[in-house]
């Protein structure tokens, strides 16, 4: 039994059937990696898992309790959090506001009117997150504005936000897309390191074998809306209709 | 890096460079911080040039530079391209003549159809690749022609956006991280078509973190760090000189 | 200290050094001078300024904030100085209860309209407020008329039951445990002349503390949540904060600002007019907070003062005075000055005010607080021009090398 | 008291509306305003100082101080409109207020004059409360107000209409309105009027159409405005749009009533308000001396005829200055007393008696009705009768004006 | 049951000038993503349109008339229009009857240009600027244009009648079946709902047969990416914003018969029409007209004794009402688009 349990999960937008009866199970402290080709449904996936969509028929199950139904700031505090695809950060913030608010969602739960206390004295918080940002080599920008940060550092920024609240499942959604190659393997070594820390399990989607092959312990492979294979790595490299659907002559 | 000392504003050496594209000494600021600081690179006609440098390095900055964006402000240099002086344009009148940049974040219009994205591409002159030829190269596009463009996934809205700057008849192409969140197969797909597009004489500046990938489509190579040009070669010296890639790439 | 910062503090004590000086300060001119008339040192002005500031603040945590525009903050104003009138009318002329209610009054109508109008962003927002406002104000204008008296506004009467307060011959006045509201001593400094008023003492105290309490808001965990709405409330509700409650608590607490705000005009002016409470009034808070810088801690109080300046002094200056102005000059070139200033001043400050607005958004989009730190820059400047100079040779060698 | 003059002048503030709708009534009213200064002042050609049946002015000022003035604008917003009259009254100095044109307004700042101890002159304010129910000892209406009207107008439209009529009255939905459609609707009953209906519409409405349409099928024959200004403007034309004027009811052609007349209204309404017939409290063309040597004046300052606002603006002034000369003291008691009772003639309205009980004017009322065939723009309105005090007289505690006192004086601190 | 047709039709007829005016609003504020708080101004400057080019058909001769006298006692000055003096009172007369559907020829121009100016000297800088800023500037320009207005033609209403030939009212009642005068309609109403109808007509074909609908969308959504494409975005938002400056001047021009225009009539109707438009849905010109069709007939209907005296007051608030209702029910209106202005 796994930590998160998808079930028969359908979604249509209109005429298209975007995920077909998936079913998907993660298992706790794994990293699983969902590849497959652009429209496959992986981000719809997501999408499903933390409220943004709702499925139309089918169940996930997320550490014994359903997810469906739920606003997303609460399916984030059962501890889900999600890096997605496009960054999503508190632009008009600085770089250390934007990974103090998650410090506090962690902390103070979805909603506490601290409208006395001053950030100053949040000591605690503020060291997490600056903790945090030397974790992802940007201490040195967290006065920066976020909203002018380059692409790659907004991403990493975002996943910064995500660990910070020290999640029990962290989602991916092409986390290091747009990053340098430096500070992608830098990635691939934070992510490793955090999981040899402590408990966590991650669902990471990534169309860069290099990261996928790196991290993950389980691979699903996912075509136009159904999993076609779901295999260890190594079975995975060497999967004739994977290669054709998805990696080509891609070198893994 | 020391054009500045012999050039004579009076009489531009730009203007009559035998390049096709040329960039002169751009300096360029988002309000008050200075971050494209004094770029130089010229292109060939029909070259593939490969724009790399680390997250910040202004890669995006200098493109934009060259599409004559509003941000960031250029404030100092020139830019030719084929005889014209982009640097005194707009960025509508870039396109006119000739520039196409895919941006990186893509760009897809909210609220417009797939097709009508691509049709918005083809009101103002030049037109280029009619919509029958774009939908045969990807196939995945004409499929969803009319599904709004921005709840296209991540890979389709990249298709989009490369689609959209064929839609137009260009002379340079600027593809900021081209093959960002496509899948292996679409990349390949891709380095493929702009081996195409290079035979039809379209000049390409590509920016990409998969290096290799770009160097090996590339003719040439330019890397950037904080804002300026640390080199300017060959594509294929810097796939072979590993310190290079090492100082500069990280890779 | 008080939990502020350096910069905080120093605000807020130059904010309370002028608001104690006010009386001095706005009355710059000899009385009788040919510029008395732009003197604003009496005390219904400043008490205006005030508590328009406050109203202005509070409007600012939401929108400067959050930035969800009310369009229709004016109600609340409205039903805190209802409240409060009618507390004067049932129990007692002392302006503490009167109010709490009021803040109590329009807390409580913010909770409603606000739970409700918080469903929407964005302009739907702005229109769900508007129309709550725009119902509000035409009911009290017809058929509350039994409570709210109309068109006319609410007044006390002399047969008003006022349980606390025992028979009083002629019309009570509001007071503070005895200090009477409308109390004023005038101080005579050679030609100077300057009113010190209970009454605007009283509400420059309040503005103080609703200063002090909209500055720890802003430097609060509350307030960082708040601009955190503004900027990405889908990142927000993704990091697991629930925003609804957030803007909710906001909307709330700048109501009860507004409330507050309507309680001090009636407690300094014991009527309530439905005018209060038109589209007008809503949108004259929103010019205010824009004007003066929306989202900075001064701006909205700075607006809040150049408006009520331009309406109560610019309106009340006519063509007589603007003789008596100009009588030095010739007659001929008299006329013709007084020609061409006519149609900006007396009936005119409308146009006046207008060109202002344009001026001031078109100069200095930061508003007010950007044209004084613009300002304010050009002085340090002035210092600085020698390193500066310094790094740019810097800079220019390391680019040559 | 408040604001004793000290120096060698005394200062008047006029507070009327400079913006919004009535600004042009406000813009007449201020220029009686400085016409009435300017005589009291001994300048021009003093007006109706010489007309005025008590001569204790004599062109010097008040008292023999030099009268000065300040304006401000009321907005027609009660709120504005006190904000205002405080800053006169604690920044300029101002030591009576005069001014208005909504009975609101006027309410309004005739209780903070009581408050403020000074005295309140009320400009154009028509409302039977403003002297009824929130009467205040600072205060006084030179103007009619609706009961006047309704009991001058009702013995014209008897004469124009006969007794057997149904009236279906529009009405603005504040004050104003209530009482004026009360004391209209009362006054034509008694002389055998039905009331078919009394709609209450929003201020400001601007298309009336679905208010009137209902008009034609309710059997009614009469049509009643109780509207002012550009309410009275848009319904009274549309009402005409929709051929009210051309259509019978009840056997009868049907009419249309605009209670209070205006000229500044009737150049708004064009030709709609030809033959309507309505009460004014003062026309231009009356003929007596008074009237002749104001006109003459402001005609010869302004090059147009006074309006009905300006009038009442300059007589209210004088009546101040001349209050004050007799009793000799500035104080506004003393002023009070003065005005209390007080009977006089030759500022236009004939024989006139300031009631003491209410502070009320009582004088003759102007029945007009829109004019066939102006001759020029001055000539919309063509007086029918002038009807005489008696006939507009009532009780001070007649219930229309019931449940207000004046009070004590207030001479303020 | 003619009292409710009677409604209907009066809502109808407040509907076509709510449609109309949110219409223009639409297109500056719904399109463009501009605030624009002198919209109300616009289509007061179109009602004044309708004045001036009144006065200017009248404009006079005087000459003395000795026999009469003015006010003062002097010989009466009589005016009379040159018009009258070139064509004869007959022709000159039927000219200056005319005015208000001729000034519909100076108000093209006079809007387009009045809308030009505006947007290339002001809102221009605007686009990108905080919706706030715009509120700030645009209400400053309604306020200046107003008090122009009103320095010119002061504050009272100013007569603007129809010609003669329409002044009367058609009695749809008897066509219908019912008792003469039991639905009656004014020809000028007629004439107004029908010409609304042509210019919304007019407005969607171009918006629908032409790319310059999409392109301005697009444009408002993301200027630069439209730029990319060699698309000069600024002239197109020109032509629009001028598209929609006449759209809201011919409304002023045509309502002038039926309400006489003021210097304030446009911030009477500004809050209103920003109303409409928002409970119509942002970006959609169809929302806005079917929104102001609804609206109107609903407040016509409110205004219905029956209804008031059971609902006192309900006539004032009706409005509002139903836009809480539809825009707590439907989140973005009634035909909104997703994401414009809902940030
Ligand atoms: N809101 C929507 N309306 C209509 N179609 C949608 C919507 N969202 C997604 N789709 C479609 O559903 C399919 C799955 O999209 P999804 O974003 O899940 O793909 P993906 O696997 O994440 O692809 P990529 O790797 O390119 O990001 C796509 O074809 C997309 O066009
Ligand atoms: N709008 C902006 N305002 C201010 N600074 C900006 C802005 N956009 C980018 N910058 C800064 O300019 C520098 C260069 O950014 P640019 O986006 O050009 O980098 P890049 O090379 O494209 O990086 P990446 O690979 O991450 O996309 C960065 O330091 C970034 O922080
Ligand atoms: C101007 C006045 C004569 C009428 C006005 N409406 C009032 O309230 O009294
Ligand atoms: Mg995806
Ligand atoms: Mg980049």
């Amino acid at each position: 039994m796994g930590i998160l349990e998808v079930k028969g999960v359908n979604k249509r937008f209109g005429g298209l059937q975007a995920l077909g009866d998936v079913n998907l199970s993660v298992k706790q402290n794994t990293v699983h990696a969902i590849i497959g080709p652009n429209g496959a449904g992986k981000s719809t996936l997501l999408n499903c898992l933390v409220g943004k969509l709702m499925p139309d028929s089918g169940s996930v199950m997320f550490d014994g309790q359903s997810v469906l139904g739920r606003k997303p700031h609460e399916i984030n505090q059962m501890g889900i959090s999600r890096v997605f695809q496009t960054p999503e950060i508190f632009a008009d913030l600085s770089v250390l506001e934007n990974v103090m608010i998650p410090c506090f969602a962690r902390r103070d739960g979805a909603f506490r009117l601290h409208a006395y206390e001053t950030v100053g004295s949040e000591r605690d918080i503020r060291g997490q997150a600056e903790h945090m940002l030397e974790d992802v080599n940007m201490a040195d920008k967290r006065h920066m504005h976020a909203g002018s940060l380059s692409r790659g550092d907004k991403r990493r920024l975002e996943m910064a936000m995500c660990l910070v609240q020290e999640p029990k499942l962290l989602l991916l959604d092409e986390p290091t897309a747009g990053m340098a190659r430096a500070d992608t393997n830098n990635t691939i070594d934070l992510l490793k390191e955090i999981k040899a820390k402590r408990d966590i399990t991650m669902c990471i989607i990534e169309h860069d074998m290099h990261v996928v092959f790196s991290l993950a312990e389980r691979i699903t492979v996912l075509a136009q809306g159904t999993p076609l294979v779901e295999e260890t790595p190594e079975n995975i490299k060497g999967h004739p209709k994977v290669r054709e659907a998805y990696l080509g002559e891609a070198q893994v | 890096m020391n054009e500045k000392a012999t050039f004579d504003r009076g009489r531009s050496q730009a203007a009559t460079h035998p390049k096709f594209l040329s960039v002169w000494d751009i300096q360029a600021y988002y309000g008050e911080s200075y971050i494209v600081q004094g770029v130089s690179f010229d292109i060939h006609e029909g070259e593939i040039l490969a724009l790399l440098g680390r997250n910040g390095a202004g890669k995006t900055s200098t493109l934009r530079t060259i599409a004559r964006l509003d941000n960031p402000a250029l404030r100092h240099g020139e830019i030719w391209l084929d005889h014209q002086p982009l640097h005194k344009m707009k960025a509508h009148e870039a396109a006119a003549n000739g520039i196409a940049l895919v941006p990186e974040d893509r760009r897809i219009i909210p609220g417009l159809t797939v097709e009508e994205n691509l049709k918005l591409a083809q009101i103002a002159p030049p037109v280029g690749w009619s919509l029958e030829r774009i939908y045969d190269l990807f196939p995945r596009l004409g499929e969803r022609r009319r599904q709004e463009g921005v709840t296209l996934s991540g890979g389709e809205q990249q298709m989009l956006a490369i689609a959209r700057a064929l839609a137009r008849d260009i002379k340079v192409l600027l593809l900021d991280e081209p093959y960002e969140g496509l899948a292996p197969v679409i990349v390949q797909e891709i380095a493929k078509t702009l081996n195409v597009i290079r035979d039809q004489g379209i000049t390409t500046v590509i920016v990409e973190q998969n290096a290799v990938a770009a160097l090996k489509l590339a003719d040439r190579a330019v890397i950037l760090d904080t804002g300026s040009v640390v080199y300017d070669g060959l594509a294929q010296e810097v796939l072979e000189d590993e310190a290079l890639r090492q100082q500069y790439l990280a890779i | 200290m008080l939990g502020l910062e350096r910069r905080d503090l120093t605000i807020l004590i130059a904010v309370a050094v002028i608001t104690l000086f006010a009386p001095i300060i706005l009355n710059p001119f000899p009385t009788g001078s040919a510029l008395a008339q732009f003197n604003a040192g009496y005390p219904d002005l400043m008490q205006r300024f005030v508590i328009f500031g406050i109203f202005a603040i509070g409007f600012n945590i939401l929108f400067g904030l959050t930035g969800y525009l009310s369009f229709g903050h004016a109600a609340f104003l409205g039903i805190g100085s209802y409240s409060a009138v009618w507390m004067f009318k049932l129990l007692s002329m002392n302006v503490i209860p009167a109010i709490l209610l009021s803040i109590v009054m329009a807390g409580l109508f913010a909770l409603v309209i606000g739970f409700v109008s918080l469903r929407r962003s964005g302009i739907y927002f702005s229109i769900l407020t508007l129309a709550f406002a725009q119902m509000s104000y035409n009911l009290a204008y017809s058929v509350l008329t039994p409570v709210t008296n109309g068109e006319t506004g609410l007044q006390i009467t002399l047969s008003d039951p006022r349980i606390l307060d025992g028979e009083s011959s002629g019309l009570p006045v509001t007071s503070l445990f005895g200090a009477e509201m409308r109390d004023t001593t005038t101080l005579f400094v050679g030609p100077w002349s300057w009113d010190f008023s209970v009454g605007y003492y009283f509400c420059a105290a309040l503005m103080l503390v609703a200063f002090y309490i909209s500055v720890r808001i802003f430097r609060s965990p509350f307030g960082m949540m708040l601009r955190a709405v503004k900027s990405n409330q889908q990142r927000m509700n993704y990091t697991g904060l629930n925003s609804r409650p957030y803007t909710l608590a906001a909307f709330v607490i700048s109501g009860m600002y507004a409330g507050l705000a309507g309680g001090l005009l009636a407690a300094m002016d014991p009527l309530a007019g439905a005018d209060r409470m038109q589209w007008t009034a809503s949108g004259e808070v929103v010019l205010m907070t824009i004007l003066g810088g929306a989202g900075t801690l001064i701006g909205p109080v700075l607006g809040a003062g150049f408006i009520k300046y331009f309406e109560n002094i610019f309106s009340k200056i006519n063509d007589g005075i603007l003789h008596q102005w100009f009588a030095f000059m010739p007659d001929g070139l008299e006329n013709f000055v007084v020609a061409v200033i006519h149609p900006f001043i007396g009936k005119g400050w409308h146009l006046t005010l207008g060109i202002m607005f344009m001026l001031v958004v078109i100069f200095l989009p930061g508003g007010l607080v950007e044209g004084a730190s613009r300002v304010g820059r050009v002085f340090r400047r002035r210092d600085r021009k020698a390193d500066h100079v310094e790094s740019d040779a810097a800079r220019q060698r390391a680019a040559a090398e | 008291f408040t604001n004793a003059p000290t120096g060698s002048s005394v200062t008047l503030g006029f507070n009327v509306p400079q913006t919004g709708a009535y600004a042009d009534e406000g813009a007449d009213e201020l220029r009686a305003f400085e016409l009435a200064v300017e005589h009291l002042n001994g300048g021009g050609d003093g007006g109706m100082l010489q007309t005025f049946s008590s001569q204790a002015l004599d062109g010097t000022g008040i008292l023999g101080k030099k009268v000065e003035f300040v304006t401000g604008d009321t907005q027609t917003k009660s709120d504005a409109a006190r904000a205002s009259a405080q800053s006169m009254i604690q920044k300029d100095g101002a030591i009576m207020i005069s001014g208005g044109s909504s009975s609101g307004v006027a309410v309004a700042v005739q209780g903070l004059c009581q408050e403020a101890g000074v005295i309140f002159m009320a400009g154009l304010t028509h409302s039977n409360d403003t002297t009824g129910k929130d009467r205040k000892a600072n205060g006084f209406r030179h103007f009619f107000n609706a009961y006047m009207s309704a009991a001058a107008l009702a013995p014209v439209l008897q004469n124009l209409y006969g007794t057997d009529r149904r009236a279906y009255h529009l009405t603005a939905d504040y004050t104003w309105g209530w009482t004026q459609e009360e004391s209209i609707a009362a006054a034509t009953e008694a002389m055998g009027w039905q009331t078919a209906e009394k709609v209450r519409t929003p201020l400001g409405a601007g298309d009336f159409s679905s208010y009137i349409a209902p008009v034609l099928n309710s059997g009614a024959d009469v049509l009643v405005l109780n509207h002012y200004g550009g309410d009275m403007v848009n319904s009274l034309t549309q009402a005409v749009q929709f051929g009210l004027r051309e259509r019978q009811a009840n056997g009868k052609d049907f009419q249309i009533v605009v209670p209070l007349y205006s000229e500044l209204m009737a150049r708004g309404a064009g030709q709609a308000i030809k033959g309507i017939p309505g009460s004014q409290n003062w026309d231009w063309k009356l003929e007596d001396a008074g009237t002749k040597a104001f006109v003459k004046s402001f005609g010869e300052k302004y090059g147009f005829p006074p309006s009905q606002a300006a009038h009442t603006c300059y007589v209210q002034t004088l009546l101040y200055a001349d209050a004050v000369t007799r009793a000799g003291d500035f104080n506004p008691c003393a002023v009070v007393e003065a005005l209390e009772g007080y009977e006089f003639d030759g500022l236009g309205n004939g024989p006139t008696l300031y009631r003491a009980e209410d502070h009320q004017c009582f004088k003759d009322v102007v029945v007009v009705k829109g004019a066939e065939n102006p001759q020029d723009e001055f000539h919309l309105v063509e007086i029918v009768e002038v009807t005489p005090t008696e006939q507009v007289t009532y009780a001070h505690d007649h219930p229309m004006f019931a449940g207000g006192s004046l009070g004590e004086c207030n001479p303020g601190a | 049951m003619d009292a409710i047709l009677i409604q209907i039709l009066n809502g109808l007829d407040k509907g076509s000038a709510y449609a109309l005016i949110a219409l223009g609003l639409t297109l500056i504020f719904g399109t463009l993503g501009v605030v624009n708080f002198a919209h109300g101004a616009l289509f007061m400057i179109g009602a004044f349109c309708a004045v001036t080019l009144q006065k200017l058909l009248t404009l006079s001769v005087t000459t003395i008339d000795p026999e009469r006298t003015d006010f003062l006692g002097n010989p009466l000055k009589v005016q009379t229009p040159y018009v009258e003096n070139w064509f004869g009172p007959e022709v000159g007369g039927t000219i200056v009857d005319w005015a208000v559907p001729l000034a519909i020829l100076l108000a093209i121009p006079v809007m387009l240009l009045v809308g030009f100016v505006m947007e290339r000297g002001l809102i221009k800088h605007f686009y990108k600027r905080p919706h706030a800023d715009q509120i700030l500037v645009t209400f400053g320009l309604a306020i200046v244009l107003q008090e122009i207005v009103k320095y010119f033609y002061g504050a009272n209403p100013i007569p603007t009648p129809a010609p003669d030939a329409f002044r009367g009212s058609l009695d749809i009642g008897v066509w219908l079946g019912f008792d003469p005068y039991a639905i009656i309609y004014p020809y000028w109403r007629l004439v107004y709902f029908f010409f609304a109808g042509v210019i919304i007509a007019a407005v969607f074909a171009f918006l629908q047969f032409t790319t310059f609908g999409m392109v301005v969308r697009a444009g408002m959504a993301d200027r630069e990416t439209v730029g990319l494409l060699g698309i000069d975005i600024d002239r197109r938002f020109t032509l629009m914003f001028g598209l929609a400056a006449v759209v809201a001047g011919l409304a002023g021009v045509m309502y002038t018969p039926i309400l006489s225009p003021n210097y304030h009539m446009g911030m009477d109707f500004l809050v209103l029409s920003f109303v409409v438009v928002v409970v119509g849905g942002m970006g959609s010109l169809p929302g806005a007209v079917l929104a102001g069709f609804l609206l109107g007939i609903l407040q016509s209907f409110a205004s219905m004794n029956e209804v008031k005296s059971l609902l006192p007051g309900i006539d004032q608030i009706i409005i509002y009402l139903v836009a809480i209702v539809i825009l707590l029910t439907r989140p973005r209106g009634l035909m909104g688009r997703r994401g414009v202005m809902e940030e």
